[in-house]
């Protein structure tokens, strides 16, 4: 149909919210926090590479972790972990037929959840 | 008589090989017209190179569909007061997703033969559910031809132009078809399955619902592609417990 | 030899159904439409499979037509068809009065009818008007109007035929002796300019016959008459609904999809090309069809359209007309060879319109054919789109 | 029949599609799981590397960390290959990924048992 459309263009349309309705942002958010989540698996399984050497580089790491940036990435990861699991929560209900007549409030509704954890997370780790 | 607003119809226009642009007209309406008679109306008296398909103007026959103002809609149900106001503007496109004829038509040729090809009946009796009035209780086999009824989808195309998926992945069914395949219901037919469960099939769809927002004719395709998964997933799963899932197979071993 | 060759002029109806016909008979048919596939008249269509009951009375020529092919089409394309059924529900005295006529003329007619009592009816339909006085029922149906055209381009395309859409025709090309031999074409999907040729040409325009052949200097007695249409975004009744009296404005409620659609009005215009509706009508059809279903004076409009007939006349009122087809040729009317026109007519007798053009056709250059279309099934009519 | 030449290929199909549901389901059970432990149970979390030695003495931990592991890796990796194929890349291209990918699920499960060993062993070591 469009083989003749770039990459880009083909990818932008994925991300492009214009004129759609709002359960189309549980598709974007959940592609780029899949991706995002996926990007963080890989790195956190390098960083607890760190317990093997251990206690030293373990310790060091951690401490190195405790500055403020790394701290929002953290709340970034939870968050993106709370969203995900939760809107995939009821793409999984919708792909068994529960829900679906009603997966719009569905979504506002577990989408508002997921912010009020998230913002329980981000004040639990800011105040740690 | 009625009111009568100046909107300007932005209208897109393609031929042949030369280069996409818009055309603007600034045209009288009655706001209660529909966007389709706004087209016609640039067609009558403005412009006769503009093409657009159309035929019924009450959404039973799908034909015009187009994007207006970025949204899907069919445009003979849309009013003109739905979509602008007095003094401004109604953008009107070709379906995304679908090769452009020239202007406002596109090519529904794969599409059309996509839907034969999942075997789905424009004449179908599922329909009860749809009707407001009750009916008469189940009589003898020849009242069933009574409840034969136009299936709900009229073929437009304006789920598969809003689909994210179908925008990437020119080959991906879309919803209108995988919709027609659940229409058409599985029950151990190899081909249909084989359609369906691939790459290009139901798995396709994540869930970003356009489909169903921007249907006209109440077929609910976000439904129905979950219902379909369910369906597929069902066969694999009797299939690898060697259930025979062949429905022809069990009626001639009957 | 060489096949016949004819240029078919609109791809409305009659257009399709001559060129499956004459693609059947042998004939190399091309079809010239400057729109889509039936997007002027025929498209518009309430969709309404007569049964012959509505012209039982007044015009049983009509009726006996439409019967015959209203059998025929449940035969060859169920594929488009809500083989559904109708009624005639009385609901005054007026009404009753029409009854014996009514039922005399389905009789003559070999229309099948039953009468029903005012609570059989209601148990058949519940939204029927409670206060009904008496209902028969008629094999009505409803088919879907585009796919009934597409479903006979597809079947003509299988034998053969071309469809050239977008492509407006702009003059004839007329020979030394008074013969049409082809005609100047503007493709309006890429802004070209061109000429076909063919043995002869079928001018297939319903409503627009007229303007058409007036480009040649003939004329034709047709009487464009509009009518408005009205779709209602709630199906109340599972038949189609009719008025059991003589045919008037609103009369006809037809279940379509989830939809119901209400019909029609009558009046005449000059400028074909754009109807706009008229407010004052939709209002009638409000009025007129919720005294048969009550319920539709709370079911939410759902599209409004005027749909041009092509009566066929001399100036009477647009109903009067009798609503049965005619076959022009112009080597008779006008003494232009090579062309002939096919109009008035209703969707439901498509097939025999066809039919009778195609006679002439062959007729006239003296080939021997027979038509095939009777009981050959259409193919579906997705294949119309499908890439050959 | 449908115009393409190649037909329907089988590039996804209900048992990947199923593996992504079921593994994200237990995902979440075992990340609210984790999360009891880590907060509620074991207060202060797991911070040090002494208490992270400490934690996976228990023998049930091992092996629900490994599961965790092989789902997260198995519903990321499908997901991503899934965003992937929304792309319709080349039919080799696809094969590429197909390998790498499997490549990628197996050592990291590799690499997470041999993590765990090596912690468990110093451990016991200590």
């Amino acid at each position: 149909m469009n083989e003749k459309q770039s990459l880009m263009t083909r990818i932008i349309v994925w991300f492009d919210p214009r004129w759609r309705s709002i359960s189309f942002w549980g598709f974007i958010v959940n592609r780029i926090t899949g991706l995002g989540l996926t990007l963080y698996l890989f790195m956190h399984l390098t960083m607890l590479g760190n317990l093997a050497r251990g206690q030293e580089a373990y310790d060091g790491f951690i401490h190195f972790a405790h500055n403020p940036i790394f701290l929002v990435g953290e709340v970034l990861v939870v968050s993106a972990g709370i969203i995900h699991a939760l809107n995939g929560i009821r793409i999984g209900l919708n792909s068994f037929g529960i829900g679906l007549r009603y997966q719009k409030v569905l979504y506002i509704g577990l989408t508002a959840l997921a912010g009020i954890i998230c913002l329980y997370f981000a004040y639990r780790m800011f105040t740690a | 008589m009625s009111e009568k607003w100046t909107v300007t119809f932005q209208v897109f226009r393609k031929k042949g090989g030369e280069a996409a642009h818009y055309d603007d007209f600034k045209i009288e309406v009655d706001p209660n017209e529909y966007v389709l008679d706004g087209v016609e109306r640039v067609w009558a008296f403005h412009d006769r190179t503009v093409v657009f398909r159309h035929a019924c103007h009450h959404s039973t026959c799908g034909a015009c569909g187009m994007r207006v103002n970025g949204v899907e809609k069919l445009t003979c149900i849309t009013p003109i007061r739905d979509v602008t106001s007095n003094g401004g503007v109604v953008k009107v496109e070709p379906l995304r997703n679908f090769p452009v004829v020239s202007d406002l038509a596109v090519d529904m040729g794969k599409f059309y033969t996509q839907m034969d090809d999942v075997g789905h009946n424009s004449v179908n009796s599922d329909f009860k559910e749809a009707i407001q009035s009750e009916f008469r209780p189940a009589g003898p086999e020849s009242d069933k031809q009574e409840f034969m009824r136009l299936s709900d989808c009229i073929e437009c195309g304006l789920c598969i132009s809003a689909c994210p998926v179908s925008a990437s992945s020119p080959d991906y069914l879309g919803p209108a078809v995988l919709a027609g395949a659940q229409q058409h219901g599985i029950h151990g037919d190899e081909h249909l399955l084989r359609l369906v469960d691939c790459e290009d099939g139901v798995w396709r769809c994540h869930s970003a619902f356009e489909c169903t927002a921007v249907c006209p004719s109440f077929v609910d395709p976000g439904w129905r592609i979950m219902d379909l998964r369910k369906q597929v997933v069902g066969e694999r799963i009797k299939r690898l417990f060697g259930g025979s899932s062949n429905k022809n197979e069990a009626e001639v071993a009957k | 030899m060489s096949k016949p060759s004819v240029i078919i002029i609109g791809a409305g109806f009659t257009g399709v159904a001559t060129a499956y016909d004459l693609a059947l008979r042998g004939f190399e048919v091309m079809v010239v439409e400057r729109g889509e596939i039936a997007s002027g008249t025929s498209g518009r269509t309430h969709g309404l499979l007569h049964s012959g009951g509505r012209y039982a009375v007044k015009d049983q020529e009509s009726a006996i037509e439409c019967i015959d092919e209203n059998m025929i089409l449940r035969k060859i394309a169920p594929q488009i068809i809500e083989p559904s059924g109708g009624l005639f529900v009385g609901l005054n005295d007026k009404d009753l009065a029409y009854a014996k006529p009514f039922v005399e003329g389905c009789l003559a007619c070999h229309i099948p009818t039953e009468e029903l009592t005012p609570a059989e009816a209601l148990r058949l339909e519940p939204n029927l008007n409670p206060k009904l006085l008496v209902a028969y029922t008629v094999p009505d149906g409803t088919f879907d109007p585009i796919r009934l055209a597409l479903a006979f381009a597809a079947s003509a395309r299988k034998y053969g035929a071309k469809f050239h859409t977008y492509t407006e025709v702009e003059q004839f090309i007329v020979d030394g002796q008074a013969n049409v031999t082809g005609v100047k074409y503007w493709d309006r999907t890429n802004n070209v300019r061109g000429e076909y040729n063919a043995d002869i040409v079928v001018n297939a325009t319903g409503a627009w016959v007229g303007q058409m052949v007036e480009k040649v200097g003939a004329k034709v007695p047709i009487l464009p008459t509009p009518g408005v249409m009205v779709a209602f975004g709630q199906r109340l009744a599972q038949r189609a609904i009719n008025r059991l009296d003589v045919p008037g404005d609103g009369d006809i409620v037809l279940p379509q999809r989830r939809m119901m659609v209400v019909g029609t009005t009558s009046f005449e215009v000059s400028d074909l090309d754009y109807v706009p509706v008229i407010e004052e009508q939709i209002q009638e059809m409000l009025k007129r069809g919720s005294e048969l279903l009550p319920g539709i004076a709370k079911a939410k409009q759902r599209g409004a359209y005027m749909a041009t007939r092509p009566l066929i006349g001399s100036g009477n009122m647009g109903r009067s007309v009798a609503r049965t087809f005619k076959c022009f040729d112009h080597k008779e009317s006008d003494g232009i060879g090579g062309l002939v026109t096919i109009t008035g007519g209703k969707a439901t007798t498509l097939r025999q319109m066809a039919e009778k053009t195609a006679d002439v056709v062959c007729q006239k250059l003296g080939i021997n054919a027979t038509c095939a279309t009777k009981d050959l099934a259409l193919v579906s009519y997705r294949d119309y789109y499908r890439q050959h | 029949m449908l115009n393409a030449p190649s037909g329907p290929k089988s590039g996804e199909g209900a048992w990947l599609w199923l593996t992504k549901i079921i593994t994200g389901f237990f995902i979440i059970i075992l990340l609210i799981i984790h999360f009891v432990v880590n907060h509620l149970v074991a207060p202060g979390g797991l911070l040090t590397w002494a208490n992270v030695v400490k934690y996976y003495q228990n023998p049930i931990i091992p092996i629900m960390e490994i599961g965790f592991l092989a789902f997260v890796v198995s519903h990321a990796l499908i997901g991503l290959r899934s965003v992937i194929l929304d792309l319709k890349p080349p039919r080799s291209v696809l094969k590429v990924i197909d390998w790498l990918f499997t490549a990628v699920a197996i050592a990291s499960v590799i690499y997470g048992i041999w993590l765990i060993f090596a912690i468990v062993a110093q451990g016991s070591g200590a």
